[in-house]
């Protein structure tokens, strides 16, 4: 961080960032909200007036792209509490300047999640049955049930993290309230809650803000790992691991860090004056924890398939057999690989840390892979159960494809307007990392 | 009546030597920042108070209980079997008393910053443009008519370059 | 509040017991010989007449969405001329150890007191977990809202409900039947007898391959048939406990030149 | 509070309950009205479910029936548990009969060709008229003196209905009533009256034989009667004497009673018949066979040596003597021969052989072989009597013989080869009138169509032919009342003897079926002892009758002795392969066909459950197939699912390749029933229809049509269509999924238990 | 003052929220036609309250099957043919029998499809009529008194004892 910054030019550029809209702004929040609507929302639409079968989904098959799509964002949503949770605990200086936008990505991945939960349920108007709640039917839910611990895990998770995401925003918005003019100021006076920034202030949002990160820190083992158990606790070869916890975790972190990789790097290239917070050094440290896990993801990876082979029963060979060669999809396996374990390790070249492959191509890489991780675990264990009779294959629809796609834009488009409501980068912690002016050396 | 005065300094070694000095006057004193200045102020001035923990803790706690009782009772009152294990199934009481834990200690955590910090400060106002953005900001409480000039003269010496009076009715 | 700690500690026992059921008001069971079963598929229509399946047409079973609660798998060992085929029905194994029942976060699918692996149509909210860990495969879901051509609904049989759109179903095990043959039992102050109820498929087994009835009971003629040597039962290591029996179909190992 | 908010809080109070009221009146389901009978019907209780005896008319076997009905519809057929033949059990076509009752295709009143022939346009109109339409042609024809120009074409009907047909044609003065089944039966009451002297088919007694010798009938699917030796096969496999009948099958297809056999015995096309004669060859050569005219056997039996019989069936020599001995010494044993064998060009003869077989391994008589009906048949006349054959029929209408036909229930269009020009011939005749339920192909050609009752609505009566070794009669009773503007067939027939008049009126005076048939029944009561034992009034009879679903004897009697003679048999047994069109280097593949077990010769495929229903040996659903062995698959490039051109020296159609292992490499088989033209959205367009590429050949015996005699080629073909099937895949990858147990240790395992 | 538009908006909408709920519940609950107006203004008042004849006579399914039987309109010209012919109401009665059409009676007590109730069991449980549907003697228009929520019957079930009156395949199937 250039030391030179004065709090003040900090303050402009970052409230900038918010205030100052060009027109290329609407046309891509217009062009992405509209495809958001039509690729998401309209498909949806129909999906609920015709059921469920306009899907690929059948008999063996009941878990295909929507399934992929939950962990997916799931694991997207990762990336934010780990940076801003556990980087806070060990104060970790670098996060400062990452960790809102990380921790916004939490927040619209989340709303992701529980959308395409909904979006792959067959009666989704009922919806609210997954929920426990007092009724005159005397039922509530069943609390042996995988999905259930879904409910409460991301139930959990997504108040966490808006709690988090707003509760370190309020100094910002305080600030902001004194900055802006108009609706901006009575919205940002509103949220501010009575921010005055005095020392006592400063001290309670301190402690509050270590409680939170202590909270979310296994919050960010937990839920992937019972997101996992939606699988793992079946008996379907492909689906019955115990490595799957970690497995999804990894892949969770890695594919969320990537996330915010791409993420940093767009915001950079659409608003330049974003370079003079992020820079090379973030990039360092970021893509470090990115090969880190990489690595580690490789190593499940391959005890993935050496613990399917080492059982050689005939379901786990044969479901390898099918995942790795018979099936329509096999040859992202390939891809998968390549995206996953090979991509990053680029990373280790100092150079292309920073550069434009190391901001761009391969985080888009590693999300692609990851997509493909789940996407080879979910409908293609499900082709190879137990009874060979029932063995059929899975294609997606052009409805499940277009909301997989459809969720990229809404995601996006959400994206957009928050930073326009929001600070994407933290303003005090920024001026935190600048350093405190001190008259003399402390 | 409170009277105080707040002074707006550069540098916060300049604020933090006016601090100590008004403090060891015995006068009241709040630092007001637009950056944390936790680290500084508990070197000067020792550690602070916690009483956000207590809330944290209550929270946890009722979320453990809620979680174990709220598992157990909801299944016993309409009691259906399940793949042959037991009505009281531990391992997912566990799980979810976990999750209503962390569920339970965020929400009060919340609530005691909001209690604690948040809802004292609402009706004062002298939060300041500048010191929103690059200015530190101290201020004395329970300054007498007479004493003002006396707290106006330690700010100047030390550095601050704009000492104002903020009267409140 | 001793009395207190004492009803609790009675609660905990009763309800801490593995499975609930002290014992089962029935143990609803089929043995299934294989070595009558020729795979007619007689049972399959007969299924199709009583529960209201519908038809899905051939775009819908090109995909695998053909409704058969109960389908006749046929497994086929050697190439010619040494040809083995064999023949085995499968519907909904109503295991004691369900896996389905496991899955489902809003009680839809549970384990009743006959036995019986419950699916309660009106519950459902279609996530599919039930059939995602079925180990049978034998769960089928309501795609679409499946039309009965007209005058083709009059044959619906009004004791079974016709499933809306977004639904999960499976085999009951013919509880029409069970709870009629009941309800008459009680008009005439009698309880169930063996051989009283006899699911659809079972009726109308040609071969006679198929036996219902409560395993609870030792007359009954499916208590005799469990018991004997040629038993097993599906997938037997996967510890669902099912309720379906089978008898091994007799037949030469290894290549058969000469048969 | 500022004015101005308290009234925006209110005005959102006042929207918002609004709203929630008006979604909450949206959501609410609409009110259901509550229709009384406006008076109530004796019988019924809303809510339970009454029962009616009746017969299932899908198939020739005669099966008893009741029907489950609750407020007046049908909803559920289970098999008659007291009837002998049905046992209580029923198969996928009889409870799918359910659907051609509430068929949404069925003809829904009577019509009149209005366009050209076979175009399709018709106009609805009165019974009356209908009837007349008919009655002034047939009047005109007697005018004319052309009355023997009236033709007659049924499927096989017996009991009362073939009685008032016959009556009917006889006082109009025609004698040209002709059954006509594609399945048929004939080939085999030929051969048995040929061998053996009986004239009915005789009880096959399977449940009790230990040693099931099978040359192609499958009668786990559509052999005479599946049902009854379906459940035959369940008892024979673990009766209850604990020791486990053996079958053995010999056809080049393997069929669904093949895939149950023990062993299978692959046999070249057409060289099956030469098989059983080596069997018996050797049972006689061996000494085994202990009659008098043993010499007399030997000889005619000389030239059938196994190891010349091993050339031609492509069965190895020793697996033949081995057949012969477990034959021979297996006690009881049977052989039967079923479709697969009667459908050759010398199909009788191989029946002939079968019957031999039995003969010399002293089957015939015994219980567990072949027993010859006690009684002399319930019904008058037997259908061998008929000279006619379709193929005649076809003749005479392009000579323009015929003037006026009749067809019910049958589809000659659809059944016949189209060598034989079947729909040219009918466009010769001027005026056809159809009884039929739905717009089958011939009914399309019809220029009247009379919609008759389904078999839940009508009245008639059924004799179980094969019988169970004692005559067994079957009501058929309505268990609805009719749901469309159709009428009965005998009702029609005998409205029509009111309009024809003369001495048609006066032969058959009876206002209604019902009464015909309760009047035949009186006939039969008063004539046979046995039925006049087991009740005191007709009434009481008739009563009876109708709750039981039929009549049979409660005992049985022995079966009369019969006995193949040597002499008898000579000129009927072949020496030579039956003979397939087309020579071997341009048409390389044998074409077997059989009936679908679904759709039988057709008649099933408009049902819908029937087409969904996963066929038992490839499991394809709505659609046909050529099932061809991997082998041949894979020199000729063929993969699964590929659509490959058949073609044969008479044509060629399109069809689906099933790769099965159960088929000869030198065989491509396929089944009957699909590929029709019309017959409702359920049948219409759906798979190919290999009848069409048969020559046409006749047995020279009894003059039916061989449909075993092409040689094919096949060749890749592009086509949009695909072939639909259930199964994932058929190899169990040692999962253990079907348990085997050896017979060895079934067999010790059941005496340790006994 | 900024603060207060913020929470004047909220407090607006959470009043929406409140009142849409309010709304539904009162449609619901006390805008269902509980007492739909009949085809003909048949009274149980008169019928089963002052003539006392008994629920069975009409309902004449009620023991036997799972339905209560709606008595047909031969039933009602049973007695209608002699009794009181010259009054409105029977000259309409009369009407429907003439012309063979049934009276469309509306359903006052309708149970979702799903839902299986055996009529036949409640009874020879020995329950009365009214249990579920009131004192019908004394209604001139019928109503229902019972909510037939799922509830409704829970409660009765589990009160009863009923023996698995809890299991869901009770009721539905």
């Amino acid at each position: 961080m250039d030391r030179s910054i004065t709090y003040k030019e900090a303050t402009e550029d970052i409230s900038g960032i918010i205030t100052k809209t060009g027109w290329r702004y609407y046309a891509i929040l217009t062009l992405m909200g509209v495809s958001g609507v039509s690729f998401l929302f309209l498909p949806w639409a129909y999906q609920i007036y015709a059921g469920q079968g306009v899907t690929g989904l059948n008999a063996p098959i009941f878990w295909g792209l929507y399934l992929v799509n939950f962990i997916y964002w799931v694991g997207i949503a990762h990336a934010g509490t780990l940076i801003s949770a556990m980087l806070y605990i060990t104060h970790t200086p670098w996060r400062r300047a990452i960790a809102r936008g990380a921790e916004t990505m939490t927040f619209f991945a989340l709303f992701l999640v529980t959308l395409f939960i909904f979006i792959h349920m067959g009666r989704p108007w009922n919806f609210y049955w997954t929920f426990p709640y007092p009724s005159q039917r005397e039922i509530w839910t069943s609390f042996v049930s995988p999905i259930t611990f879904d409910v409460f895990a991301i139930g959990t998770y997504t108040t966490s993290s808006i709690v988090f995401l707003f509760f370190g925003m309020i100094p910002d918005i305080a600030s902001l309230s004194h900055t802006t003019t108009g609706w901006r100021k009575s919205l940002y006076t509103f949220l501010s809650f009575g921010w005055r920034g005095t020392d006592r202030q400063w001290h309670l949002q301190a402690k509050a803000c270590m409680f939170f990160a202590a909270f979310i820190m296994p919050l960010v083992v937990s839920v992937h790992s019972v997101v996992s158990w939606d699988f793992a606790l079946s008996v379907v070869p492909g689906y019955a691991k115990t490595i799957f916890a970690p497995y999804f975790v990894t892949g969770a972190l890695l594919s969320g860090f990537a996330g915010v990789l791409l993420m940093l790097s767009v915001m950079r290239e659409a608003y330049p004056v974003i370079k003079k917070y992020v820079t090379a050094y973030h990039y360092d440290r970021v893509t470090v924890f990115v090969v880190v896990l990489s690595m580690i993801w490789s190593y499940l990876t391959l005890m993935e398939v050496v613990t399917g082979l080492y059982a050689n029963t005939s379901q786990e060979i044969e479901h390898l057999k099918y995942k790795l060669a018979i099936s329509p999809f096999s040859y992202l396996f390939a891809l998968m690989i390549f995206s996953n374990s090979v991509m990053p390790l680029l990373y280790i070249f100092k150079k292309l840390r920073s550069s434009f492959i190391g901001r761009f191509i391969i985080p888009v890489f590693v999300l692609v892979g990851m997509w493909l991780e789940r996407f080879l675990i979910v409908p293609n264990s499900l082709s190879r159960k137990f009874l060979p009779w029932m063995w059929h294959d899975y294609s997606p629809t052009w409805v499940e494809v277009s909301i997989t796609a459809g969720a990229f834009f809404f995601f996006i488009s959400m994206f957009m307007i928050f930073i326009k409501v929001f600070p994407i980068i933290a303003i005090f912690e920024v001026k935190e990392d600048i350093g405190i002016p001190m008259r003399k050396p402390h | 009546m409170d009277n105080s005065i707040l002074g707006k300094f550069q540098y916060v070694d300049d604020l933090l030597a006016a601090a100590e000095t008004c403090k060891q006057s015995g006068y009241a004193i709040s630092i007001i920042s637009p950056v944390p200045l936790v680290h500084e102020i508990e070197h000067t001035f020792g550690e602070g108070k916690n009483p956000i923990k207590y809330f944290t803790g209550v929270g946890a706690v009722t979320g453990l209980l809620f979680g174990i009782l709220f598992t157990i009772i909801t299944s016993l009152l309409y009691v259906l079997p399940r793949a042959g294990r037991p009505i009281i199934a531990i391992p997912p009481t566990l799980l979810i008393s976990y999750e209503t834990t962390i569920l339970f200690g965020v929400l009060f955590t919340l609530l005691g910053f909001i209690v604690l910090a948040l809802v004292p400060y609402f009706k004062e106002s002298e939060y300041d443009v500048e010191i929103a953005i690059d200015a530190f900001g101290l201020r004395v409480h329970g300054v007498g008519e007479d004493k003002f000039s006396d707290i106006e003269k330690v700010m100047r010496e030390n550095g601050s370059s704009d000492v104002k009076r903020i009267e409140k009715k | 509040m001793a009395g207190l700690l004492a009803r609790i500690a009675e609660r905990w026992n009763i309800h801490r017991e593995p499975g609930f059921f002290k014992k089962l008001d029935h143990k609803w069971t089929m043995v299934i010989d294989l070595d009558k079963c020729n795979g007619c598929g007689a049972c399959v229509t007969s299924c199709y007449a009583e529960n209201n399946l519908p038809v899905v047409g051939k775009e819908e079973c090109g995909v695998s969405r053909a409704f058969s609660w109960l389908r006749i798998e046929r497994y086929v060992e050697g190439e010619y001329p040494d040809v083995k085929v064999k023949f085995i029905p499968v519907m909904c194994q109503h295991c004691s150890k369900a896996p389905c029942e496991t899955g489902c976060p809003v009680y839809a699918t549970y384990h009743n007191q006959d036995g019986l692996n419950v699916q309660v149509y009106n519950r459902c909210v279609g996530t599919f977990t039930c059939a995602t860990y079925c180990t049978y495969d034998v769960r089928r879901f309501n795609w679409r809202t499946y039309k009965f051509e007209q005058p083709l609904d009059q044959q619906l049989n009004p004791d079974v409900s016709v499933r809306e759109m977004g639904i999960m179903e499976k085999c009951t095990f013919c509880i029409q039947r069970i709870r009629a043959a009941k309800d008459k039992a009680k008009d005439e102050g009698k309880t169930v007898e063996d051989g009283d109820i006899q699911t659809a498929c079972v009726q109308t087994c040609p071969t006679g391959a198929m036996t219902f009835g409560d395993l609870q009971d030792a007359d009954s003629k499916v208590a005799k048939l469990a018991k004997s040597p040629r038993r097993y039962k599906l997938l037997e290591e996967l510890n669902t406990d099912p309720s379906v029996i089978y008898l091994k179909r007799v037949m030469k190992e290894g290549p058969s030149k000469h048969g | 509070m500022k004015r101005r908010n308290f009234l925006k809080i209110i005005g959102a109070g006042g929207v918002g309950s609004g709203l929630g009221y008006l979604f909450g009146k949206a959501n609410k389901p609409p009110t259901s009205e509550l229709i009384p009978y406006l008076i109530p019907p004796e019988d019924i209780v809303p809510g339970v479910a009454s029962w009616y005896s009746s017969l299932c008319t899908q198939c020739n076997a005669g099966c008893g029936i009741i029907v489950k009905t609750m407020e007046g519809r049908a909803k559920k057929i289970e098999g008659n548990p007291l009837h002998p033949v049905s046992k209580g059990k029923v198969c996928s076509r009889g409870q799918a009969s359910l659907q051609a009752l509430y068929n949404p295709d069925r003809i829904k009143s009577p019509l009149k060709r209005t366009g050209d022939r076979g175009k399709g346009s018709y106009e609805e109109i009165s019974w009356d008229e209908a009837i007349s339409i008919l009655s002034r042609n047939l009047i005109a024809l007697g005018e004319k003196d052309e009355n023997d120009r009236l033709h007659f074409l049924t499927s096989l009907t017996r009991g009362s209905l073939n009685r008032l047909i016959n009556d009917f044609m006889t006082s109009y003065g025609s004698p040209n009533h002709l059954q006509y089944e594609l399945i048929q039966n004939k080939n085999l009451l030929f051969a048995n009256n040929a061998s053996m002297g009986i004239q009915t088919i005789p009880h096959y007694d399977i449940a009790n034989t230990k040693y099931l010798l099978s040359f192609g009938a499958d009668f786990a699917s559509t052999w005479l009667s599946p049902v009854n030796y379906s459940s035959a096969y369940g008892q024979m496999r673990q009766g209850e004497d604990g020791i486990r009948g053996r079958l053995i099958q010999v056809e080049p297809r393997l069929s669904l009673t093949g895939a149950n056999a023990d062993e299978w015995v692959p046999a070249k096309p057409g060289t099956e018949s030469i098989l059983a004669l080596a069997i018996a060859h050797l049972i006689v050569k061996e000494g085994h066979y202990k009659g008098a005219d043993g010499a007399a056997w030997k000889a005619l039996l000389s030239e059938y040596s196994p190891k010349r019989a091993a050339s031609i069936t492509d069965i190895a020599e020793e697996r033949i003597h081995h057949l012969a001995k477990d034959f021979v010494k297996t006690r009881p044993s049977l052989a039967i021969g079923g479709e697969s064998l009667a459908r050759y060009e010398n199909g009788v003869s191989g029946l002939v052989a079968v019957n031999i077989l039995n003969h010399l391994a002293g089957n015939i008589g015994k219980k567990g072989g072949v027993i010859p009906n006690t009684a002399e048949p319930l019904t008058g006349k037997s259908t061998l009597e008929s000279k006619n054959s379709i193929a005649s029929l076809a003749q005479a209408a392009s000579d323009s013989k015929i003037k006026t036909l009749l067809v019910y229930n049958t589809n000659p269009v659809f059944t016949t080869p189209n060598a034989m020009k079947m729909k040219e011939s009918l466009q010769k005749i001027p005026f056809i009138a159809s009884f039929s339920s739905f717009m089958d192909e011939t009914t399309a050609m019809a220029d009247l169509i009379l919609p008759v009752h389904t078999s839940l609505e009508d009245w008639g009566d059924d004799f179980a032919e094969p019988a169970v070794g004692y005559p067994v009669a079957t009501i058929m009773q309505p268990a609805v009342s009719p749901t469309l503007n159709t009428m009965g067939i005998g009702d029609i027939i005998l409205s029509l003897a009111k309009g024809v008049g003369g001495k048609v009126k006066d032969k058959l005076p009876w206002n209604g079926f019902s009464d015909y048939l309760k009047d035949a029944w009186k006939d039969s009561y008063s004539k046979n002892k046995a039925m006049s034992a087991s009740a005191l009034t007709f009434d009481g009879f008739w009563n009876e009758l109708l709750a039981r679903g039929g009549w049979w004897p409660s005992e049985r009697a022995n079966g009369k002795a019969v006995a193949v003679s040597p002499n008898a048999v000579e000129s009927h047994i072949s020496k030579t392969p039956s003979h397939f069109e087309g020579n071997e280097s341009e048409y390389p593949l044998y074409l077997t066909t059989y009936p679908h077990s679904h759709y039988l010769d057709g008649r099933g495929a408009n049902l819908p459950w029937l087409q969904e229903m996963p066929d038992p040996m490839t499991s394809v659903v709505w659609g046909s197939w050529i099932e061809v062995n991997p082998k041949t698959a894979a020199k000729m490039g063929i993969k699964e699912g590929d659509t490959v051109t058949v073609e044969s020296p008479y044509g060629k159609i399109k069809a689906h390749a099933y790769l099965a292992p159960g088929i000869r490499p030198d065989t491509v088989s396929m089944p009957i029933g699909q590929g029709h033209a019309s017959y409702g959205r359920y049948a219409k367009d759906r798979g190919s229809n290999p009848i069409e590429i048969l020559p046409f050949k006749k047995d020279a015996n009894t003059l039916e049509l061989a449909l075993n005699s092409t040689r094919v080629r096949l060749s890749r073909t592009a086509s949009s269509d695909k072939m639909v099937k259930i199964e994932g895949s058929t190899r169990e990858l040692g999962r253990n999924i079907v348990q085997t147990i050896s017979p060895d240790k079934f067999n010790k395992m059941n005496k340790e238990t006994a | 003052m900024i603060l207060k538009s913020f929470a004047l908006y909220i407090i607006i909408g959470i009043t929406g929220i409140i009142t849409f709920i309010i709304g539904y519940s009162i449609n619901d609950y006390y805008s269902t036609d509980r007492t739909p107006v009949q085809p003909i203004e048949f009274s149980h008042q008169i019928h089963a309250g002052t003539n006392e004849i008994p629920c069975k006579y009409c309902h004449i399914y009620t023991e036997r099957s799972r339905h209560a039987g709606v008595p047909s309109v031969q039933r009602c010209m049973g007695c209608h043919s002699i009794i009181k012919t010259e009054s409105p109401l029977i000259e309409k009665l009369t009407s429907y029998w003439e012309t063979k059409e049934p009276i469309p009676w509306v359903k006052v007590h309708n149970l979702p499809d799903y839902v299986y109730f055996p009529h036949k069991r409640h009874i020879r449980a020995g329950l009365d009529c009214k249990l579920c549907h009131g004192d019908i003697a004394s209604m001139d228009r019928v109503t229902r008194v019972s909510s037939l929520q799922m509830g409704w019957c829970l409660n009765c079930h589990t009160q009863r004892g009923v023996k698995n009156g809890r299991d869901c395949w009770t009721c539905h199937q």
